[in-house]
């Protein structure tokens, strides 16, 4: 199995002004949008049943976890609630690619990942409801804090791959990012890094699409999967709706990352069905229509078709998932109304390892500040 | 009757098309300002009206949006640029500092660089990380670069204007908090400077200053204080760089008593500088010295502990009461 | 004998080759420090004993080398970034105020940052544009960095094993134009703590505050004060952040008066925030406000003018008769 | 004529990691490093006799207001100074491919282009001894002011270009880059930007090998050209020595740019065979016998070789370019050491266009205590 992108001679792209660019080849698909299942040249992947059942019922619960999320937030228990709708295969299908002692560098989207880290999604909840930035161990994880500060994070999992590197680890990281990330100079500079020491990192891009409401075309006028070819390492597009493809093709730029053989970019070509999060509104900038057409690409039906068909799963099995989901959403939502607010002090006690007299001294100034209250009211 | 009701979004909108309308050379530029009509709808309608070539969705980069500014500038327009969020602008810092700001002085004034940076800053949204920094300081340290913050639609209005009529680069700050505050706007009235503070209520106790987002919070104080039988005299600065501080000066020495008000970290912050200048100036009329109320020196918190980072009513009029106790 | 004369380039040298041989984790990463040595030659030899996976030789891209020591700090090492010039942190600016400043607070203290971030700066050494800026205020006013300056071989030699052996991420801020001057430096010494002021010169007229580079051209100042009877008590602020103000306010108690000195912009400078403490805390003792020597409130000039634009012994010596005046 | 890279599946980059990518294409070369004229099948030049002795004449003048100023330098009346050495002939192709509407953006070494926009050298080294930053008009001679800051001046390119492009005017931009500018966020932002928005630039990227010390390979395991595919436009492959090449190239990349075809990146290939600036020691990161080497490849000897050989220029074209060039130097040399010191009040009086009130009071403290001292010494 080789990560690699062929490259030929086509007609330009239209508009590119490029008389001579690569081909874009078709998706690295393995389940057609209608559940069957397809083979690949360069990618074969065997799961046994239970591993087939089991990253549906990933699918579902995470997807399951959004919805609860997004309700949450309309209650007024979240800040705010950027969804992975219609992402779920990407998410998971990275996610069930890496190996424990692999690490993860999320943006702030990346739920389904997180899920597959075993991150408590009222880890993931505490941030977007604003107690805390992110309330799981990213150490005991492998899956770092989220990012949002668009493009940090791909350095970050390089650096951290030149550290794997150092280490003598067998290990590899992978890096997500989203389209719109890949026009920010940090994520550039990380590639290039990542090239020029051939660091253990796996670039995983979902291109849902859309940055907010700035539509692919204003980002690159080619393909995405086919940056990685300037900077000297291979590129590959990946249906992001499809979990068993993206599971293959990421294992595959994995292995090859702890095999010595450096970074691969991942193009997951994929469509964010909801809102960019809670805060925004895509009837301003997208069709309907476009999403009725995504819709039947839809990442979690494609995998029950096949379950169902192939006689892997039946509804006995769905039926369980589905309960299995109820609770979760139960759990959630319980958890998150009664997770407590912090402590005022928490401002100040972790900006550094080691605290500074100066901050010792204004966080006593505003204990005793917030004090005076409780002294007045008394 | 040219007096309508407008919020500050609105305001900033409307004064954004009135410029467009009167200069073709104006362009905006940044993400997602086109279709969606920026995240804060500043720019609602005006990628309808103006085209895609005169309000521009870019790719998501922040260096490019003021790198290719500054080249769009060279070529004699006049790019406004739009940051989505405070804490977003650091990608950008590099062309900021040492190119945007340097520019004119470089040339020796051969090339003018009348580049506006919108900023929407400040906190109390319940956002997440980056989503509430007030950066203002960081500008005002840096020679070749002008700093205005705006409070209320009338500034709104015609600050944007004159922000990007003028020749040298100014990064504009939006109380993004307050962009649905309302008052009444005479779009034909003559407006103030933009380089000039103003006082917005008078006193005679204590001098408290602000700019964009606490003005309002200081004004409260200060009905409060009123209550209290404390007469507190109130400067909106307006412009962060240069400051004007003729009638903060005048007032102080007549009050002798100062209190600076911002949400940036107070350590380096803008009541740094106005100390330093206004104990310099006052020094024989202070009867306490400045004093600083701003966010903590921590990191801008989790939303659940913003009301408790920022300056508040209640925090302001402490440092009244600490300052008269002197 | 374990006392030995040594620049301040050198004094760097041999403490990151001592820090390196006690601690396999520390790695140098930067722009040609490697065969190079760098452009000042103070990682030199270093790549030859410790190899290039430990001195690392970086591709041309500062945002890159800070964020990549992030991950590499997150995976339990402890780099070391030399920044060519001062004028090329910028394009770092993101990762150091989003990332390095943040992550340890990000985390609720799971992840450290122990990062120190090798900056030569200051001017005065007829170089062309963006080489000799005095950046530190940027970063006095981040929360989650400190921020150090050395002045002499011995703080040379002893901070930079501090500063890396620390938990926290630290600007470390070198004097370039000073890297060669000499001095004693007894390398089994104890030295003082990295966090602390310094008084290095008693006196009792006025207390003189700097750092870095211009710690020298003040003592020279008071040099000449003594010469015409007046008594300069000077101290070496060490550490920009946290700042350490009580030896100072000890001092200006004492003295009564204040004159702060630094390279940088005078407007939001460091001598801003010092002359708000300052007054705040010695209100009462001060004859007269704290004054401010600093650079002109202009881009960084030609060097032909940095003579000119630079504080020199005349300027500290005016500042300080003003300052008697009051 | 087209501005295009065959692309086609070769054997991996050793040490890449990457099994398909594509070839290195043979450098574009019209003349011979002996000075032979060869064709090239996608570039074509044709040039008459004058026109190819000015080439000279170029490559000479430029390489001579070099070799004094760093004599100059030497003798301490520059600061420091950035030599073009083996450059010329990338510079002198460049500059000479550009029209008169058109713009340059230059790094801090390209005199050569300063040359051929009719900068006056005089203004250039007035930077260098520090008098100001870049004494010329960059409006009147179409020719930036010098960027120090690695890169940042690609995205000012393309934001004129994107001007250019909204008057309608039918010009082009050029962008000067070194090879150690290419790992720049900022730079390949600027690529970015000029794909999707077709801006009117050209990348002129010198790939002299080294950035100060750091060789071409900690940059990027592939040819620097081939970053451009990555972005969706063309990149090509220039002999940075052979000053017909440069010319042909650059100038089908502005033609194009000017058709409306977008942006064009090219890679000179030459060799900084001086220091990187006269403060550097290369001897300490480079083996003498690669300057050997180089040597043989010189941008000049080439031309006059093929000058004398073809009987298009005799002996006394020669001794008279020679002769220019002396007096060129003495001019320079005259220039500089007369040149006057910039008066205090410099530093205050650009910084805005509409000064402030408060740098104005700073300017008359200045002014008033710089005045003490004539007093006092009265
Ligand atoms: C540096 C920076 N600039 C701007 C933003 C605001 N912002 C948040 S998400 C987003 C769009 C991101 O698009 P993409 O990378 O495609 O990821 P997606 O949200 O689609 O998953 C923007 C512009 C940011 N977070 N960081
Ligand atoms: C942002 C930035 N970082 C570092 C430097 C210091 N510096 C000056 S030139 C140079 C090397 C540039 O190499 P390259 O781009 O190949 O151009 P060349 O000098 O070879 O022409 C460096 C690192 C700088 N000027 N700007
Ligand atoms: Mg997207
Ligand atoms: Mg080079």
């Amino acid at each position: 199995m080789s990560v690699s992108s062929a490259t030929e001679v086509v007609d330009p792209v239209p508009g590119a002004g490029a008389p001579h660019l690569p081909r874009q080849p078709d998706l690295v698909q393995l389940l057609t949008p209608e559940g069957e299942r397809v083979e690949h040249p360069d990618y074969a992947i065997d799961l046994d049943d239970q591993q087939l059942r089991e990253l549906y019922r990933d699918l579902v619960l995470v997807r399951r976890w959004d919805v609860e999320a997004t309700a949450l937030q309309r209650q007024g228990e979240l800040g705010i609630w950027a969804s992975l709708l219609g992402q779920e295969a990407a998410q998971v299908g990275a996610g069930r690619a890496l190996q424990p002692g692999d690490t993860a560098f999320p943006t702030y989207r990346e739920h389904g990942v997180a899920w597959t880290r075993g991150v408590d999604p009222l880890h993931v909840i505490s941030l977007f409801r604003g107690v805390d930035n992110g309330g799981w161990d990213p150490v005991a994880t492998g899956f770092n804090l989220y990012t949002v500060v668009i493009g940090a994070q791909c350095l970050h999992a390089t650096g951290y791959a030149m550290g794997v590197q150092r280490d003598g680890s067998e290990t590899a990281v992978l890096a997500f990012l989203g389209d719109g990330a890949t026009s920010q100079g940090e994520v550039n500079e990380a590639m290039i890094w990542a090239a020029s020491f051939s660091a253990p990192v796996v670039f995983f891009c979902q291109n849902n699409q859309y940055a907010i409401s700035v539509p692919l075309e204003r980002q690159s006028r080619v393909p995405l999967y086919q940056r990685a070819a300037g900077f000297g390492f291979p590129g590959v597009r990946v249906d992001g709706n499809d979990v068993l493809a993206v599971l293959a093709v990421t294992r595959a730029a994995l292995v090859a990352a702890r095999d010595g053989q450096g970074p691969t970019f991942i193009e997951a070509f994929t469509y964010r069905m909801g809102a960019h999060t809670t805060s925004d509104d895509p009837t301003r900038y997208r069709l309907a229509s476009e999403l009725e057409e995504w819709k039947l690409r839809d990442p979690i039906a494609r995998v029950k078709a096949y379950l169902s068909r192939s006689g892997t799963a039946d509804q006995d099995f769905f039926d369980a998932v589905e309960a299995e989901a109820d609770e979760l959403a139960v759990r959630i939502r319980r958890g998150t109304t009664e997770m407590p607010d912090p402590p005022g002090t928490a401002m100040f006690d972790q900006v550094y390892a080691e605290q500074t007299p100066h901050l010792a001294a204004q966080q006593a100034q505003f204990e005793a500040y917030q004090a005076s209250f409780g002294e007045a009211s008394e | 009757m040219s007096t309508q009701t407008l919020t500050i979004g609105k305001a900033l909108n409307l004064g954004l098309r009135r410029v467009m309308e009167d200069d073709a050379k104006v362009m905006l530029m940044g993400e997602d300002i086109g279709r969606l009509g920026g995240v804060f709808r500043i720019t609602d309608g005006l990628q309808k009206d103006f085209g895609e070539d005169r309000v521009v969705d870019t790719p998501l980069a922040e260096a490019g949006i003021l790198g290719t500014a500054v080249g769009l500038a060279m070529r004699g327009y006049r790019p406004v640029c739009e940051i989505q969020f405070d804490g977003f602008v650091f990608p950008a810092y590099n062309q900021i500092v040492t190119q945007v700001a340097k520019i004119h002085a470089r040339s020796r004034g051969k090339l003018a660089m009348p580049i506006v940076i919108r900023i929407p800053f400040g906190g109390g949204i319940g956002a997440v990380e980056h989503h509430s920094e007030s950066p203002e300081a960081y500008f005002g340290h840096t020679p070749g670069l002008k700093v205005v913050a705006v409070s209320n639609p009338v500034d709104a209005y015609w600050g944007i204007q004159q922000a990007i009529a003028h020749p040298d680069p100014i990064v504009f700050l939006e109380p993004k908090r307050r962009y649905w505050d309302k008052a009444e706007v005479d779009t034909a009235a003559t407006p103030d400077p933009l380089f000039a503070s103003r006082v917005v209520r008078g006193g005679d106790d204590v001098t408290v200053l602000a700019y964009g987002p606490m003005v309002k919070t200081v004004l409260q104080a200060a009905e409060a204080a009123a209550e209290e039988g404390r007469s507190l005299e109130v400067v909106d600065l307006r412009t962060l760089s240069p400051l004007d501080l003729d009638p903060v000066v005048e007032s102080v020495r007549r009050t002798g008593r100062c209190v600076m008000v911002h949400e940036a970290p107070v350590t380096l912050g803008l009541g740094a500088e106005i100390a330093a200048r206004i104990t310099e100036e006052c020094f024989h009329s202070l009867e306490a010295p400045v004093l600083r109320v701003g966010g903590y020196d921590t990191p801008y918190p989790p939303s659940k502990l913003e009301e408790e980072y920022l300056p508040d009513l209640d925090r302001v009029l402490d440092a009244v009461d600490r300052s008269l106790e002197y």
